[in-house]
């Protein structure tokens, strides 16, 4: 196989002669590329340890597991997308738990107290969602303040905001549309929640792949001077990521109260912490680069669905119900060696090939 | 003198400083009792044990990582110094001592397995988190151990020269050790390099490898101290120990202006942050501040602390010229 | 259907030694009844979401009886649905859902009374007057209003001789509970001259918090059963405790889903209580045991396990 | 010529996608100063990365007094003796300038102190012999890139090594500094100092070096060869393969035409006063100064990077107030090629394609904003290739390019960007000769088609080539402006006259 050598490139002497070449890029190298990268690897992953459990455990398979591990997943990657969104400006939302949870309850008071039909009170949540996401990022990027110690203060002044005006109470009259649908199975397997994290993934997909803004974001992420020298307007780009995070965790939210049949404040623990962990887990598993600048939000929906593949499997395996968390945690690194070396032996076989 | 004062206002630790001193001062003279001996020993005994956690995650943040393992270490060498008291009956110091190695060989194990994949600390630790929590319940069943020694419960409540209690003693410890280490020690030098351009430090011949090893085990060490002293304080074993770390450990050395890209940490700025938080939790706790309005008004005291820190460093830049 | 075929889960909502003993009841119950399985199954973490994976999880493993202490009484609800809808009986043992609610019926403590009952202790031993603090659990958990709400409406019954001061709540951590009832009571602690907790690791540290200080003169009344407060109590520096019966709960809850599932029915017209949460309420018992009760607790918690078994299947079930 | 010191046998390295080196040999001799050649991507600092153990090397042998030897890192390297600069800046930020020149010597006990007192008396030292007036104690974050990389060379020198390798040392010096460390080099070589230097002026090779290795495509063009008898367009044929071409362009004078970027009385935060300048359609005005002179620091105030205080800039006859980089760009077209590509032209973990279109993605939005690669690769590929930029494909991440490869790319992004003036600062850092032709033919273009183009420039041929008019800028101001007649012997007199004249006076 030979990828194009540098000499292939040599242009003319001449200077204005500029010669039609065809793309610069190579079918092999992208080949390459797909293989050695996180997303394949995730593949990978996710079908090995499916099949030891639908070996080894009669439950793994059946559609009932099926049908909640795809809506578990389903929430865990909307939960992840929000997270990663923040995470390409190289910064953390800290707060998508309780924006999550805010957004929740504000749908449960549209619907249940205000009465609003159930697209009014859908776009409501996500416009909570918008909104408190930007108050984020205008905080973020009128301070100077590195995101993670703004997110943590809001985190508490939202959540705080939220039970103090709701006393912790839940709002449980939502449309029965709404429970069934977190309840309805497609073809007995699927859950349509994951329908949903799909085509949002895919949006964001294009979002990245197709537009200015989206490489804009990820110019910013990676280097803002540079981004900045160039034209980018960093400020706002970062008050649209953190808008965009705060309407994804609305959406995750909303999924959540489907799932739950009813809004309640302790959906996402004290201060919505729990959500935290699969909303970091997923974007780095897939290899979303903390310090930012570079995404994958198929990388994203891999890991998280990894991570909830393996979770799930776990307690099917019965391993002793106090060791579940060691037999994840080694489980997890067993998984990223075995990716690590991988990518090893293709990255030594890319360099044969070159 | 104009150099010495301008060199004053742009160190991490003044903005934090003059939060602490009017924050003191606002509080002191509105209620009293805030300054009681009493109060005062509650509050070294929070900064005591927070500062230890929060020096735990910051120096990980100096080598330009995270450690999110540092609450399950703490738990994990809590409980396995209490047990040991308990079951073995290991006495305190030997006990404490054991438990030191296992958070040491816990940091090491993810230090290790870090330098030597390459894969980032960020998911080396939360896995390792997971195994380090799961022993901990696999041990326990989450069941407290309640056999601490007198003698342990002494060291943790009793106080010396009027309302200092000796757990600031190892406080203190590290607090000097740290700033030793990292101003003074070849190691500590090595630390800020790695964090500050890892391949810039490589090239000049520091071992990338061998410092992240060493600032894991210190970490790991620091998380385990953290847990024994709380112990200490606590009077017996709770596996739940930890459990909540992970945030506070991050938001001292942040609002003691640590970079978290890694490179700069401040330690004196860390220990502020840690009194400043230890600070807004006492003072919503003496003003009776309603409980559902708790979060709200800790979120507002985060954003004026930090905001107020961020103004002057915004005045120090303007001074300079840079805007 | 034979009893060997049920399969019961006990599933409380997160690791915590208050269930310990539903480990041992499971197990008593699967000699005493022949059930098939009577397992503790415990979710890794206090969270909703990781309860509800568990409690799915389980019934594709082939569980059919559920004991759930519900991760949240409104929430657990839709998952507990999917549960009764897929042929298996849920209990709510410890803790309530809210109606309406396919659960059985609430096997627990009345959390609400439990509070109001610790409370009247706790005024009876302060001479009925002073100012009280009541420091309590999870500001999420609904139970956590029922409590305030339930201390609040002790105070008020004594026309204003007592008056709840102050309440600390986010407090189920032990570092949280350390910090904060330690400094409330350096501030505080002669403005008080009463505690009542709510929640097991604030009892614990209150209970630590006031031997250290010495200070006998504040009465508190704890909650639940741990070995701190329990020596607290017998010298001296704690009033006395609310106990529950988790043994009682998770042994008694077996059995009743075993014959629930052998076609037994609940009886409508059974005698229910009615609680904040539910109109189906069993009380698991629970009692206040001040510094002559401690040593025996075990004993007087098996006594009222013994009582309420005894006639359990009569008063609740309508068999064929 | 004495033992070989350190010697390259058959050397061959590859990286995904590209063959850096291919059977490449060196031998370098004691007390020589050997020049390594070639053109941007021809493998040079691949291989001098090979040698000091940054790179594992995939064949071939590496003899150091004809000892085999194998570096598994940096670290063994330095332990044996060979001391490098890099051509990408490796400092850390924070630390102190001294800290950083000493960085090595720290030494690898872990626990032993460090003592401050001592390092910055030692840093002094080497400061002093480099005649670089900075204290050793601020951190070097706050040094201009001329500045750092002389720490860079003083780190390297405090080793007092047998070898040293200085990968591009002279790419962002003034002749003045030049001058400096030429001195210091050729007296390292007098002690028995083996010395590769790497470089595109072509003038320094010259002057300094006794030796010559050249590349081509990572191959050996030429290896250890004599510099004795070898003229400049022999290098050049040994590079590029056929000799230079120099442009005799005719002399321009743009002062008639419409005034596009006026400032008046422009004074700065950061020091600027009086500045006034005037900028013609059309017109290639020259911005030359000394290191310090605050030529970089001029040009970021008029993109509003630094505070302006007084004074009035106008941009097309109207007053502009440009308060970011954004406006600038889509207000008033203006764009800015940075002299830093690390930190403010480049975007290094993104591809070639992304960093070259991220001026025009917003005027190539199309319809419903969607914006594909193929529409960036349409209008990005000709200038790429136009400068010749050598990469494995447009996807390839621009911190895997070579050094001039990737200071081509923050080029063509702006010549891409069609702005109708151009702050241009330091554009041929790092670039070869033959890049720097074409280079200085687009810009001459862009010229030509009505671009006004402000040019800064340390480097004086560059300067005189370009150039219609020259503003020559000494301690942030202007102390005058001549038009150039392209004549260097003149020109340059009367612009070190200008710089030091006055002074002199
Ligand atoms: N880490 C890397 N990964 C992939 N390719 C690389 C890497 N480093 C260098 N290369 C490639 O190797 C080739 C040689 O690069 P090298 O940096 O040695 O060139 P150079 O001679 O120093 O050029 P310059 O004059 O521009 O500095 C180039 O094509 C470059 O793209
Ligand atoms: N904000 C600042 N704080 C301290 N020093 C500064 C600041 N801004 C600029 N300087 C210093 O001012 C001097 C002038 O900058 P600089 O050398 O970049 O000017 P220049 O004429 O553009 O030089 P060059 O030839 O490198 O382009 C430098 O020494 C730089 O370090
Ligand atoms: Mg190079
Ligand atoms: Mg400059």
């Amino acid at each position: 196989m030979a990828s194009p050598t540098p000499t292939e490139l040599d242009p003319s002497s001449e200077l204005d002669a500029v010669a039609d070449r065809g793309p610069l890029l190579s079918r092999e190298s992208q080949t390459l590329r797909f293989l050695l990268s996180n997303e394949f690897g995730l593949i990978v992953l996710i079908a090995i340890f499916a099949g030891v459990f639908s070996l080894f455990t009669p439950g793994f398979t059946s559609p009932f597991n099926q049908f909640t591990l795809g809506r578990t997943m389903a929430i865990d990657i909307m939960i992840g997308f929000s997270m990663m969104v923040v995470i390409v400006t190289g910064g953390l939302n800290l707060s998508v738990g309780a924006i999550g949870v805010c957004a929740a309850i504000g749908f449960g008071w549209l619907v249940e107290t205000l009465g609003l039909p159930l697209p009014m009170a859908l776009l409501g949540a996500l416009a909570l969602g918008a909104t408190l996401g930007t108050v984020n990022g205008i905080l973020i990027v009128r301070s100077g303040l590195h995101s993670f110690i703004i997110t943590l203060a809001t985190m508490s002044i939202f959540f705080g905001v939220m039970v103090f005006l709701t006393h912790a109470e839940a709002f449980r009259i939502i449309p029965p549309e709404m429970s069934a649908f977190g309840k309805m199975r497609i073809l007995s397997y699927v859950s349509p929640l994951l329908l949903i994290s799909i085509a949002v993934g895919v949006l964001l997909t294009c979002l990245y792949r197709l537009t200015p803004l989206g490489r804009e974001m990820l110019a910013a992420g990676a280097k803002a001077a540079a981004a900045e020298l160039s034209g980018v307007r960093i400020g706002r780009t970062f008050v649209i990521c953190h808008s965009l995070s705060g309407v994804l965790a609305a959406i995750a939210a909303t999924m959540v109260v489907a799932r739950n049949g009813a809004a309640i404040p302790s959906m996402a623990g004290g201060l919505g912490q729990d959500w935290l962990l699969p909303a970091v887990l997923g974007p780095v598993l897939g290899g979303t680069l903390l310090t930012g600048g570079r995404v994958s939000v198929f990388g994203t929906f891999l890991g998280s669905a990894f991570v909830t593949t393996l979770t799930n499997g776990l307690l099917q395996f019965r391993v002793g119900e106090f060791w579940l968390q060691t037999w994840l945690g080694g489980l997890l690194l067993l998984a990223v060696l075995i990716d690590l070396a991988r990518r090893r032996y293709l990255a030594r076989g890319g360099r044969r090939m070159a | 003198m104009s150099a010495a004062l301008s060199r004053v206002l742009q160190a991490d630790w003044f903005g934090p400083l003059a939060i602490v001193i009017v924050a003191t001062l606002v509080i002191g003279s509105i209620e009293p009792s805030f300054l009681s001996s009493f109060n005062i020993q509650i509050l070294l005994l929070a900064v005591a044990v927070n500062c230890v956690i929060a020096f735990s995650q910051m120096i990980i943040i100096a080598v330009g990582q995270m450690n999110l393992s540092v609450g399950a270490i703490g738990g994990l060498a809590a409980i396995s110094f209490a047990g040991m008291m308990q079951v073995w009956g290991l006495p305190g110091p030997l006990a404490a001592l054991a438990a030191l190695a296992i958070g040491a060989a816990a940091g090491l194990f993810n230090g290790a397995l870090i330098a030597a994949t390459g894969i980032s600390a960020f998911v080396v630790t939360l896995a390792s988190l997971s195994v380090f929590k799961g022993i901990n319940l696999g041990i326990t069943r989450a069941q407290p151990f309640y056999g601490v020694p007198e003698s342990v419960k002494a060291f943790g409540n009793t106080t010396f020269l009027g309302p200092i209690p000796w757990l600031v003693l190892p406080a203190i410890l590290v607090v000097v050790a740290i700033m030793h280490l990292l101003n003074r020690q070849v190691l500590g030098r090595h630390i800020l390099a790695v964090g500050g351009n890892q391949s810039a430090a490589e090239l000049s011949g520091i071992s990338v490898a061998r410092t992240v090893v060493w600032t894991h085990a210190i970490s790991g060490t620091l998380a385990a101290l953290a847990g024994i002293m709380f112990v200490a304080r606590l009077q017996l074993g709770q596996p739940s120990i930890g459990d909540d770390w992970l945030i506070p450990s991050f938001a001292a050395p942040v609002i003691g202006g640590a970079v978290l890209a890694g490179g700069h940490v401040s330690v004196s700025g860390t220990l502020l942050g840690v009194v400043i938080v230890a600070i807004i939790t006492q003072a919503l706790v003496i003003f009776r501040i309603d409980p559902f309005f708790v979060q709200v008004v800790l979120g507002f005291l985060i954003l004026w602390a930090v905001g107020i820190n961020r103004l002057r460093e915004i005045r120090v830049e303007r001074v300079l010229g840079r805007i | 259907i034979a009893a060997e075929s049920t399969k019961v889960a006990l599933v409380p909502g997160g690791p915590h030694p208050y269930f310990a003993a539903w480990e041992k009841a499971g197990q008593d119950a699967m000699k005493d009844f022949k059930l098939g399985a009577a397992d503790y199954r415990i979710p890794q973490k206090w969270e909703l979401s990781q309860q509800n994976e568990l409690l799915e999880s389980l019934l594709s493993q082939g569980y059919n009886a559920f004991l759930v202490f519900p991760g949240d009484p409104v929430g657990s609800n839709s998952t507990v649905a999917e549960l009764t809808e897929n042929g298996a009986p849920v209990i709510a043992t410890a803790g309530c859902l809210k109606e309406p609610t396919t659960a059985l019926f609430c096997l627990g403590t009345d959390t609400g009374n439990s509070a109001y009952l610790g409370t009247k202790e706790l005024i009876k031993a302060m001479g009925g007057k002073g100012r009280i603090a009541h420091f309590s659990g999870f500001l999420v958990d609904p139970n956590t209003q029922l409590r305030i709400d339930a201390v609040e409406k002790a105070a008020k019954e004594t026309n204003g001789a007592v008056k709840v001061v102050q309440v600390i709540t986010d407090i189920d951590a032990p570092e949280p509970a350390e910090e904060k009832i330690n400094a409330y009571l350096a501030a505080h602690a002669n403005e008080v001259d009463g505690i009542i907790t709510t929640a097991w690791i604030p009892a614990v540290v209150a209970s630590n918090a006031l031997r250290k200080i010495g200070d006998k003169r504040i009465q508190m009344v704890g909650i639940d059963h741990d070995e701190v407060v329990l020596k607290a109590i017998k010298d001296g520096f704690v009033h006395g405790t609310m106990l529950q019966n988790p043994y009682g709960q998770g042994y008694i809850g077996s059995f009743a889903l075993d014959k629930i599932r052998s076609g037994c029915k609940v009886k409508p017209d059974a005698p229910f209580k009615t609680i904040a949460l539910t109109n189906r309420f069993i009380d698991s018992g629970t009692v206040f045991a001040g510094k002559d009760a401690v040593d025996n607790y075990v004993a007087s918690m098996q006594a009222i396990t013994k009582e309420i078994f005894a006639n359990f299947a009569s008063t609740y079930l309508s068999c064929p | 010529m004495t033992a070989p010191v350190l010697e390259a046998r058959g050397i061959s390295k590859s990286f995904p996608g590209v063959r850096a080196l291919q059977d490449v040999s060196m031998t370098l001799g004691r007390g020589s100063i050997h020049a390594l050649l070639g053109e941007n991507g021809a493998g040079k600092s691949t291989l001098i990365k090979v040698v000091t153990g940054v790179h594992q090397l995939d064949a071939g042998t590496l003899l150091l007094d004809g000892n085999s030897v194998h570096f598994a890192g940096p670290r063994e390297a330095i332990a044996a003796g060979i001391a490098v600069v890099h051509q990408e800046r490796n400092l850390i930020p924070r630390f102190s300038v001294g800290e950083n020149i000493l960085l090595e010597r720290l030494g690898d006990n872990l626990l032993r102190s460090v003592d401050h007192g001592a390092i910055h008396a030692e840093a002094k030292r080497w400061l002093d012999v480099l005649e670089l007036d900075v204290d050793s104690r601020i951190p070097v974050s706050r040094l201009n890139v001329a500045k750092m990389q002389l720490v860079e060379i003083a780190k390297a020198l405090s080793l007092r090594s047998r070898v040293l390798l200085l990968d591009e040392p002279t790419a962002s010096l003034t002749p003045h500094e030049t001058v400096v460390l030429f001195g210091l080099l050729r007296k390292l070589r007098d002690e028995g100092v083996s010395i590769v230097f790497v470089s595109h002026k072509l003038e320094e090779v010259q002057e300094i070096c006794d030796q010559v290795t050249v590349l081509r495509d990572g191959r050996n063009a030429c290896d250890s060869r004599s510099m004795a008898g070898l003229g400049r367009q022999d290098l050049v044929r040994l590079m590029i393969g056929r000799s230079e071409q120099i442009p005799n362009w005719s002399v321009r004078d743009r002062t008639t035409a419409e005034p596009v970027l006026e400032l008046y009385g422009i004074a700065t935060s950061i020091g600027h006063n009086g500045i006034d300048l005037t900028l013609h359609r059309g017109e290639i005005l020259g911005l030359y100064g000394l290191i310090g002179a605050g030529r970089t620091e001029l040009a970021k105030s008029i993109l509003g990077i630094y505070r302006i205080t007084s004074g009035e800039i106008r941009i097309g006859g109207q007053t502009a107030h440009i308060r970011s980089m954004a406006e600038a760009i889509h207000c008033y077209r203006l764009g800015y090629i940075s002299e830093d590509r690390k930190q403010e032209g480049l975007i290094l973990m993104h591809s070639v394609l992304e960093n070259a279109g991220m001026t025009v993605w917003r005027k190539l939005a199309g319809a419903f904003g969607v914006l594909t690669d193929r529409t960036i690769r349409a209008r990005v590929e000709p200038v790429i290739r136009q400068l010749d930029v050598r990469t494995p494909s447009l996807a390839q991440t621009v911190g895997n390019l070579s050094g001039g490869n990737q200071q081509k790319i923050s080029v063509a992004k702006w010549l891409a960007a069609e702005v109708s003036i151009l702050i241009v600062d330091e554009p041929s850092v790092g670039i070869d000769i033959k890049t720097k032709a074409y280079l200085h033919g687009l810009l001459r273009q862009l010229a030509d088609r009505g671009t006004a183009i402000l040019l800064i420039t340390s480097d004086m041929p560059e300067m005189i080539t370009l150039a219609d008019r020259i503003a020559v800028m000494d301690e942030y101001r202007v102390k005058g402006v001549i038009a150039n007649d392209r004549v260097y012997e003149g020109m340059s007199e009367r612009i070190m006259h200008l710089i030091h004249g006055q002074e002199a006076a």
